[in-house]
């Protein structure tokens, strides 16, 4: 089973890596950025047979690792 | 008039974080019901963070005066001359519970708010140190926090640019639910550009520099003044984001615009963001401000007047400019990339007045705000003295070597590579000494001066007795100056302790702050700066009293100093200080034999003075370059490090009769250095001791590849070395741990 | 020699470059902010300095090799000017496309500065003339993201062509993994475009140009590049 | 308009940081995890109103800058 894990800095947490990417574009003539925001992805590998399984496996992991639930949200789904 | 919603009941007062009568005093003072605006702003001004109610009678006390001192505590950062018109600028704040939430992110606006308490001043930074405190390594969230502490740490002034040589990692269960994060900054001035927070003149533009406001930390200068509970993991959304990319880009726009010419005032935006800023810089120039809101720079839609005045979104600054030089002070801000904006100016009514959409959120009497703001003499009680402990009285070792081992590679004692080299500390290729000696060395620009800087504490010796630990924390720090031959001159301080309201965590207080101004007169080593971090407890249960002392001395040529490894072979080792084999609160005495017991060692001023006195005119002289200073673990711990850090072994002579083995190897008096030199060199030195009466005692010789203690099998320094350096790396790659990203 | 110092807002070793430029190459840089179009006429050596040019928060150097500048550089190193990218400046070469590959999150995933061994691989170019052959210098890194990588046939050409600059070394001058600091791959530390006029490396030979900041071992680079001129 | 920018790792690149998450997970005892790959996501606001000119700017900024397409694959998503 593969799953994808989304973790995106919580609304009103300042992103600095986005607010340099947004300065740069605008300076690089791309037209019509408004505003960027920089998250992660995780691509994961699983062996559970049972999406049930893996979906707790992942929001474990989640919570313990891959995201700093103080600043950032996360969104797990499987994909295959 | 003022529109006044919400109402104000007490549960939105205590909320605050103000007492009933703070909030009694309040009303009087403006003879209304304030607005949620202005409660916001009292209740940041009146918090412990930025009123220091509960420290204020005590600090008073403290020495803040020498010929070299061009200022003292009150401004940004203390400020010391070292002469030909050079001035070092410099302070250490903590970042203790923002840390505990969020280790990475508090630990990098740490740095980033004492690297802008700096350059504020107009100082350049050319040194970051820092002094950090964790639990137990046994509690769960240790590992991660020490991670993300030094990544944090590394993560901000690595990118700034600023060289981190220095500073100090320990471990104890007291902090394990409020670990301590202790920044310090140094920064160099020429001693007539020196700026000031004092606002001066009636309608200057008051303006807005450097990154966006955000609702990030709004209470956080609450917060840290607030015991944590178990709730208070959920107030993480107040959690700041710092961007060193921002204030580098800060730091060059500011002191660019300082040469300018245009700058009156200038004051960073940190506790309390705007609120303390502007009240400051009026307060202090006897001026009133008038702020207007809708020019403030926002990062999002929709913030209110009490979100913009109490953010404390980080790398921003609030300065008064004279009114002629308004555009090229922007074109300067705008070429960096910075936001600019006039969002304010000086008035004569002495009123703080904030309008937002066109009304009056707020107006308030500016000066009242910091004077009148509530002062306590709160009841301390001393606490009751450990007895002192003779050698008798604990257990010696099975053997010393052992001993020695086991302390060379424990949590304390263990090397901090793995710490310090995350650390940029070569950056500006000015570090004559990194960290891993007594104190670090910074070269003043292309030389020959230089100056050197050590953070020190030992908590527990303030815990067992608050006055002897205070003079030893100041002792200490002025030992590690003396040890690399600088001429100590000023320090700051990091006061951290419990919750001031509980009388024996007062009493700490006290006690310590006693010790540390003791010591201060007696060794003419002022205090130009500090920070006070109260309430660093968990479920009642308080912290070691802590107050880190960050020590600057001078040294005329920097190439003329000490380094703590032996350099050769042949070389005589000799002790000097006199030895008692105090045992109590000892390291040997917790990591070996299990117990934290007993009165500290006892710091006598005198000695202190004419022993580092004598060994610091040898290292001027040019006469002797092997030194360290005797701390922690004792002498066989100094040897060992000596050894370790020179890659040369040493075999030490019969140990004195009529003392315990174990009391003279791991003993903690005080005011001791281990020094080694050429044995005519050491003949003479020996000779002017005696008659100088300062007691120096031989030790042995250096050489070989192995530590020889008399009657032991011989240490090789391949298996301490083996200790020393595997404790920390083997603990960070623990179970689970992963390196913030 | 004539040499330039690019900067951009977040380089933050522009001035110990331009130090040991001065000290031991006896050239006083230019400093030429990013944002300028044009190298001052005449020079002989640009050096992309250290630092996190704009704070590096997307990919190290991403957005410093699109700065306008860059187009002069790319101009300067076509027509056999003398590149040098230290630390941060090799990150920008790379992203820049003046050197294959690419510099990855150190292996141990944290940011190491320390002292580090560097094995001279070549003495017969512009940067390394004034070294012995085979020479060990001990110079130090500062840097989070320094682990070179590169495709396999990549790393063949720049192996067969002598295009790797330096490598860790320990003070043997032996390649352990002990003293690969960052896990690059064939522990590169630095590595040279194809007509040698281009170096980058991660290393920071400019903080080792004064035995009592830690020793002399950097100088070598820059008394070769103004030996190299005087040469020319 | 809004996009979804997902850039990832090529095939076959060495991804240490998700080699050690992967490491960190199993000693956390998170059960399963047979692979992880980490990649970045960019959500940026655009003032494009065609969703043609939105996906040429969002290319454009991925060629320029926000992918290296030496090592990386880029893919975009318009979500609004
Ligand atoms: N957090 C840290 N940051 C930088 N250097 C550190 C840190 N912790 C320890 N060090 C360095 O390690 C060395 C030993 O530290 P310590 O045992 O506290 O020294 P001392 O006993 O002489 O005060 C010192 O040079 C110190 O600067
Ligand atoms: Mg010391």
């Amino acid at each position: 089973m593969k799953a994808r894990v989304t973790v995106t800095l919580k609304n009103g947490v300042l992103d600095p890596q986005g607010k340099a990417i947004e300065g740069a574009l605008a300076s690089l003539g791309v037209p019509g950025v408004a505003g960027v925001r920089q998250g992660k992805v995780f691509d994961i590998d699983l062996t559970h047979s049972q999406a049930g399984e893996a979906e707790a496996a992942l929001k474990e992991a989640c919570e313990k690792l891959l995201a700093n639930t103080v600043i950032e949200n996360y969104r797990i789904e499987l994909v295959a | 008039m003022i529109a006044n919603a919400p109402k104000i009941t007490p549960e939105l007062v205590a909320e605050h974080g103000l007492k009933p009568d703070e909030y009694e005093r309040f009303l009087a003072l403006i003879g209304r019901e304030p607005t949620i605006t202005e409660l916001g702003i009292v209740s940041a001004m009146w918090n412990e963070h930025c009123s220091y109610k509960s420290s204020r009678l005590h600090l008073r006390n403290l020495p803040t005066k020498a010929p070299w001192v061009i200022q003292g505590p009150g401004e940004n950062a203390g400020i010391i001359d070292i002469g030909d018109g050079d001035a070092i600028a410099f302070k250490m704040e903590s970042h203790n519970h923002p840390s505990f939430i969020e280790p990475y992110q508090g630990a990098t606006t740490g740095v980033g708010g004492i690297l802008r308490d700096v350059f504020t001043m107009g100082a350049r930074p050319i040194a970051a140190l820092n002094a950090l405190r964790f639990g137990s390594p046994d509690h769960p969230r240790t590992r991660h926090l020490v991670s993300g502490v030094v990544a944090g740490i590394g993560g901000y002034g690595n990118s700034f640019g600023v060289p981190t040589v220095g500073g100090a990692v320990g471990f104890h269960t007291r902090y394990d639910g409020n670990i301590l994060v202790n920044a310090m900054a140094v920064g160099l001035v020429r001693s007539d550009r020196i700026f000031y927070a004092t606002a001066t003149g009636v309608g200057n533009p008051i303006v807005y520099l450097g990154s966006k406001t955000g609702r990030d930390g709004i209470h956080g200068a609450t917060m840290a003044s607030a015991e944590f509970d178990q709730n208070s993991e959920e107030k993480r959304p107040t959690v700041q984001v710092g961007d060193p990319f921002a204030e580098k880009l800060l730091l060059e726009a500011c002191l660019e615009l300082m040469d300018s010419g245009a700058v009156i005032a200038i004051q960073d935006m940190g506790a309390a963001g705007l609120t303390c800023s502007a009240v400051e810089m009026g307060a202090k120039g006897d001026l009133g401000v008038e702020l207007d809101l809708d020019a403030v720079p926002c990062r999002e839609e929709g913030m209110s007047a009490y979100e913009m005045m109490l953010s404390e979104s980080q790398e921003r600054m609030l300065m008064v400019l004279k009114p002629e030089k308004r555009d090229e002070a922007e074109a300067i801000f705008r070429k960096w990339g910075l936001d600019f904006a006039v969002v304010g100016r000086t008035t004569d009514t002495l009123r703080f007045v904030v309008k937002h959409g066109g009304e009056v959120v707020a107006d308030l009497p500016i000066k009242e705000l910091g004077d009148e703001a509530p002062l306590y003499d709160r009841p301390y009680i001393s606490n009751t003295f450990e007895p002192v402990l003779t050698a008798a009285e604990v257990a010696a070792p099975m053997s010393n070597g052992a001993a020695l081992l086991e302390l060379i590679g424990s949590p304390d004692l263990g090397s901090k590579r793995w710490v310090w080299e995350q650390y940029d500390h070569l950056i500006l290729g000015n570090t004559v000494q990194t960290p891993g000696g007594d104190a670090a060395i910074v070269r003043i620009e292309d030389g020959p001066k230089g100056i050197t800087l050590t953070t020190d504490v030992t908590p527990r010796y303030c815990e067992a007795d608050p006055v002897e630990g205070g003079r030893q924390a100041v002792a200490e720090a002025w030992r590690n100056i003396t040890a690399v031959g600088g001429r100590p001159l000023a320090i700051t301080d990091n006061l951290n302790f419990g919750n001031p309201e509980k009388p024996e965590i007062m009493g700490q207080f006290v006690g310590c702050l006693r010790g540390i101004g003791e010591a201060c007169r007696a060794l003419d080593f002022p205090v130009v700066s500090g920070n006070v971090s109260l309430y660093n407890e968990t479920q009642g249960r308080s912290i070691l009293p802590t107050p880190t002392i960050g020590g600057v001395g001078v040294l005329d040529d920097v190439a003329v100093h000490a380094t703590v490894g032996f350099r050769r072979s042949g070389d005589v080792i000799a002790l000097v200080g006199d030895t008692a084999g105090w045992l109590g609160q000892s390291c040997y005495l917790r990591d070996v034999c299990g117990r934290e017991a007993g009165a500290p060692p006892p710091v006598d001023l005198a000695v202190e003075r004419r022993n580092g006195d004598f060994v610091r005119g040898l290292i001027q002289a040019g006469r002797l370059a092997t030194v360290h200073d005797c701390s922690d673990g004792g002498l066989a711990v100094a040897l060992a490090e000596m050894a370790l850090a020179g890659a040369v072994g040493a075999t030490l002579d019969p140990l004195p009769e009529g003392l315990a083995a174990h009391a003279f190897l791991f003993g903690e008096d005080q005011a001791r250095y281990v020094i080694a030199a050429a044995p005519e060199t050491m003949e003479a030195i020996m000779a002017e001791a005696a008659h100088a009466q300062v007691p120096v005692r031989r030790l042995g010789v250096t050489g070989g590849d192995v530590l020889a203690l008399p009657g032991e099998a011989p240490l090789a320094l391949a298996e301490l070395r083996e200790r020393h350096e595997s404790w920390l790396p083997t603990y960070m790659a623990g179970q689970g741990h992963l390196t913030a990203a | 020699m004539k040499s330039a110092v690019v900067i951009f807002p977040g380089s933050n070793r522009e001035r110990d470059v331009a130090r040991a430029l001065k000290d031991a190459a006896g050239s006083t840089p230019a400093m030429l902010w990013h944002g300028e179009q044009a190298l001052p006429s005449g020079t002989d050596l640009v050096v992309l300095p250290g630092g996190f040019s704009y704070g590096d928060y997307l990919r190290c150097g991403a957005i410093a090799a699109r700065a306008p500048i860059m187009d002069a550089v790319r101009a300067h190193a076509a027509r056999g000017g003398l590149v040098l990218g230290i630390c941060n400046g090799f990150q920008i070469l790379c992203e820049s496309q003046l050197l294959p590959g690419v510099l990855m999150r150190n292996a141990q995933l944290r940011f190491v500065c320390r002292r580090q061994h560097l094995r001279v691989e070549r003495n017969d170019t512009a940067f390394t003339g004034r070294y012995l052959p085979g020479a060990v210098i001990d110079v130090c890194v500062a840097h989070g993201e320094g682990s070179y990588a590169a495709d396999t046939d990549t790393i063949h050409r720049l192996e067969s062509e002598g295009r790797v600059a330096f490598r860790y070394c320990d003070a043997a001058g032996e390649l352990t993994p002990a003293s690969n600091c960052n896990g690059s791959v064939n522990a590169i530390a630095g590595i040279y475009s194809q007509g040698g006029n281009v170096l980058g490396l991660m290393p920071h030979p400019e903080n080792l140009i004064d035995d009592l900041v830690g020793g002399t071992d950097g100088r070598g680079l820059f008394e070769s590049l103004a030996e190299a001129r005087r040469a020319a």
